[in-house]
């Protein structure tokens, strides 16, 4: 497991150290090889959670539709967020309420959390075990079911088929 | 109210000397000699894309070796004056952290300290340096201390971090008397193609040796004010 | 008067008016920390009035890459002797600050106190 | 003064992500207390700043690797940045909105925050 | 064409962090303070791209990268602080 | 003419900021609006055309010395028990 987890490492930090370069001379290959593997062996040990990515096809097509939905998620709220700032009268009906999730994954917990807090009118307070509690800009349901079907699991579902 | 009209008058004076000192001042045409030697020469001289560098690291060599030992003086100093006093840490319990915070960590220190170093290798290509990329590595560092507080960094190690990247810098000085022109002379190995990563000569060993020690000192500074904070 | 509204004079303005802020925060506050933190100011003030005295108008920074002509280039940067001292000064500023902040917390440890006025054995 | 399409694109892109940035801000300013305020601005400035990068890309073609990897960066480090100032605003008992409907995070709240960490 | 447009969007920018300023003024909590000086932060950022593009430096996203990463550990390094977990 | 509008606009709030630093009660305030200088200092640097300093000051003048003064401030407070 520690092998694998050092080489996710050592893969992203050769894609960030070509983004960072953008260059593809041998001398930034060579060095760029040699820092990320050096890395890579040092924080290997600290890490465990880059080791649930699963290398298949199947895995990398949801990644893209997971990338369209967010983005879609994203101009929606942002758009909505901005009509309740515009308007005078301020039509807002906050409140903190409690979702559950499935996930075990750290990471995908991690990535559902920062979708749910950048996606309509939701913010993450906090996480414990299998229960999210959720500040809602526009409480519509105070029921944990309810609430779950609107936030959770439009992301979710997709997330489930990426991290199994 | 004697105070605060004695506060008000050094106030005004101090503005009256800076005001005059600058009130003559129209602004630079052109470049000063020393400075336009400088930038002239500086790309064949010492191959180094930034004129900056070129004026830290070899100009004024010895600028950066006094200052590195303040800041060596200034965290010994810290360690020494917040040692631990009670040595049992049985009973040390540390906060409960969030795991999103948790797991963004474990992402992000391994980039924060890629960065780190693509900032002090890439010192005479583009902005930055030992010291912003040791302040960039200890920031990870620090990072990883608030986000995960099982792990932990022995002091031992930075010190001997500190020691070795030390030792180095003074022996690259030194290797330039011996090979060049004089101490800190970046001639030491052949100067290169302008404007590659392999160049410059020896100043971006100079920089990992500087960027090194800069992160350990800074690092250790951060440690020891963390230390023992169950101790009350 | 339009023509001192350039971007020298206004780092110069801004570098003094920094420098007097931090002094008077320095000579009035009576809380230990606020003490440094007045200090810290005056620190960033002296380095934007440095820097502004080597800025040279319409000229770019002192870093040759493929924007800059190589062989022309002491006509189209600015100053780097400045840069170069500011670079030092910042690092060995943040030294001071630990260290002074380091016997801010053992002062505090002897007294219980972040008052000035409770620091009174070598006042004569 | 004869730009391209692409340009102009890039340019009306950064302009809507100003007018995003602008918006969160306001959203800011008018937001009754310290839960609402981090929605509205966080949200806004995540989008506003991705619009920025996202059209100098169009704008600067081959500075595409770094405005990408600050996207990348934005993205990962806001929404953190905004929980974990949820969380703390909550730990140092900041009020609430008055007409607040409902908090269930209360009970559960004190019991998370006096968990502590053993250190092994 | 372009660089009216985004002149334009800088003074928008600029007038999004005086409303931030005015929030970071009044504050009322600590915690308000604190929302403010991160949207400041990061519309900051996207002015940073802009300065770069119009001084036409590549090199100027290097600084804003370092500004985004260490403005972020800086409203950790508070929250944490609000926790009493440092 | 951008350039000059910036530096003013960055001028007005960097005093602004310094003199909220000196004149506010709570010291946690201060100490932000400290950060918030050496953070608008940067992008000052970045006009006056010096990225180098920029980034010092952004790493260190506002990253570092806020952890510092965060780090001193948690410990007398643990102190105070």
């Amino acid at each position: 497991m520690k092998i694998k987890n050092q080489f996710a490492i050592f893969i992203v930090l050769m894609i960030i150290w070509f983004l960072i370069n953008n260059s593809f001379k041998l001398e930034v290959i060579a060095v760029g090889f040699v820092l990320s593997f050096v890395i890579a062996i040092i924080f290997g040990k600290r890490t465990d959670v880059l080791n649930e990515f699963k290398f298949t096809p199947t895995a990398f097509f949801y990644t893209l539709i997971y990338l369209l939905v967010f983005f879609w998620e994203l101009i929606k709220s942002n758009i909505q967020v901005a009509l309740i700032v515009l308007k005078p009268s301020l039509p807002i009906n906050p409140g903190i309420v409690k979702t559950r999730t499935i996930l075990k994954s750290k990471m995908a917990r991690m990535i559902l959390t920062n979708s749910i807090t950048l996606t309509p009118g939701t913010l993450t307070v906090d996480i414990e075990k299998d229960i999210l509690y959720i500040h809602w800009i526009n409480v519509e349901s105070l029921d944990i079911d309810v609430a779950t079907e609107k936030i959770v699991k439009k992301f979710e579902n997709i997330l489930v088929k990426i991290y199994g | 109210m004697v105070k605060n009209a004695f506060i008000f008058l050094i106030l005004i004076g101090v503005a009256m000397i800076l005001v005059n000192l600058f009130a003559g001042f129209t602004g630079n045409v052109d470049l000063g000699q020393i400075a336009n030697h400088y930038v002239a020469n500086g790309p064949a001289e010492v191959g180094s894309a930034n004129i900056v560098t070129a004026v830290v690291v070899t100009y004024r060599g010895f600028d950066t070796l006094g200052e590195v030992t303040i800041l060596f003086l200034s965290a010994a100093i810290v360690g020494f004056f917040l040692k631990i006093e009670n040595t049992d840490n049985t009973e040390r319990n540390l906060k409960y952290t969030s795991e999103i915070l948790n797991t963004a960590s474990q992402v992000l220190v391994p980039i924060m300290i890629l960065f780190g170093v693509y900032v002090f290798i890439n010192g005479h290509l583009s902005p930055g340096g030992g010291f912003q990329g040791g302040a960039i590595i200890a920031s990870g560092l620090v990072l990883m201390f608030i986000a995960q507080p099982k792990k932990e960094i022995g002091h031992k190690l930075i010190n001997i971090i500190e020691s070795i990247s030390g030792v180095g810098f003074v022996l690259m000085g030194l290797a330039g008397v011996l090979f060049a022109g004089g101490f800190l002379d970046n001639n030491v190995i052949g100067l290169g193609k302008f404007g590659t990563l392999f160049s410059a000569g020896a100043i971006p060993i100079i920089y990992i040796f500087v960027g090194l020690k800069v992160g350990s000192e800074l690092t250790g500074i951060a440690l020891s004010l963390k230390e023992n904070q169950n101790e009350a | 008067m339009m023509e001192k509204l350039n971007i020298q004079n206004i780092g110069l303005t801004v570098g003094i008016l920094v420098i007097l802020v931090g002094l008077w925060g320095l000579l009035t506050q009576k809380n230990l920390i606020k003490i440094v933190i007045g200090f810290a100011l005056f620190d960033t003030g002296t380095h934007i009035l440095m820097v502004s005295i080597g800025y040279i108008k319409y000229r770019t920074a002192p870093i040759l890459d493929e924007a800059v002509d190589i062989r022309n280039a002491a006509k189209l940067v600015v100053d780097p002797i400045p840069q170069a001292l500011v670079l030092t000064a910042i690092v060995i500023g943040l030294g001071i600050t630990a260290l002074m902040l380091s016997y801010v917390l053992k002062m505090y440890q002897n007294k219980k106190s972040l008052e000035i006025n409770n620091y009174k054995d070598l006042k004569w | 003064m004869e730009n391209s399409i692409v340009e102009i694109i890039g340019a009306f892109l950064v302009l809507i992500g100003s007018v995003f940035l602008f918006l969160g801000a306001l959203g800011l300013v008018r937001m009754p207390d310290v839960f609402n305020r981090i929605q509205t601005g966080t949200k806004a400035s995540t989008l506003g700043t991705f619009l920025t990068f996202f059209g100098l890309v169009f704008i600067m073609p081959e500075w595409w690797g770094k405005l990408i990897l600050l996207i990348i960066f934005i993205l990962m480090t806001n929404p953190v940045s905004s929980h974990v100032l949820a969380r703390a605003a909550y730990c140092i008992k900041v009020p609430m909105f008055k007409k607040t409907v409902i908090d269930l995070y209360g009970k559960d709240a004190e019991k998370l925050f006096k968990k502590e960490t053993k250190n092994e | 064409m372009v660089n009216k447009i985004l002149f334009i969007a800088a003074l928008i920018m600029m007038l999004a962090i005086l409303l931030t300023l005015y929030r970071f003024f009044k504050g009322t909590t600590a915690a308000d303070r604190l929302v403010a000086f991160d949207v400041m932060t990061v519309s900051s950022l996207s002015l940073i791209g802009l300065i770069a593009k119009f001084s036409d430096r590549i090199i100027y996203l290097d600084v804003a990268m370092v500004y985004g990463l260490l403005s972020f550990l800086g409203v950790i390094i508070v929250a944490r602080y609000f926790e009493k977990g440092l | 003419m951008l350039n000059i509008i910036l530096a003013i606009f960055l001028g007005i709030l960097i005093i602004v900021l310094a003199i909220m630093a000196v004149l506010n009660k709570n010291i946690v305030v201060a100490i932000i609006a400290a950060g918030a200088v050496s953070l608008f200092a940067s992008v000052l640097y970045l006009i006056l055309a010096a990225p180098d300093v920029a980034m010092t000051e952004a790493a260190i003048g506002s990253g570092l010395s806020t952890i510092i003064f965060f780090y001193v401030l948690n410990k007398i407070n643990r102190q105070n028990g």
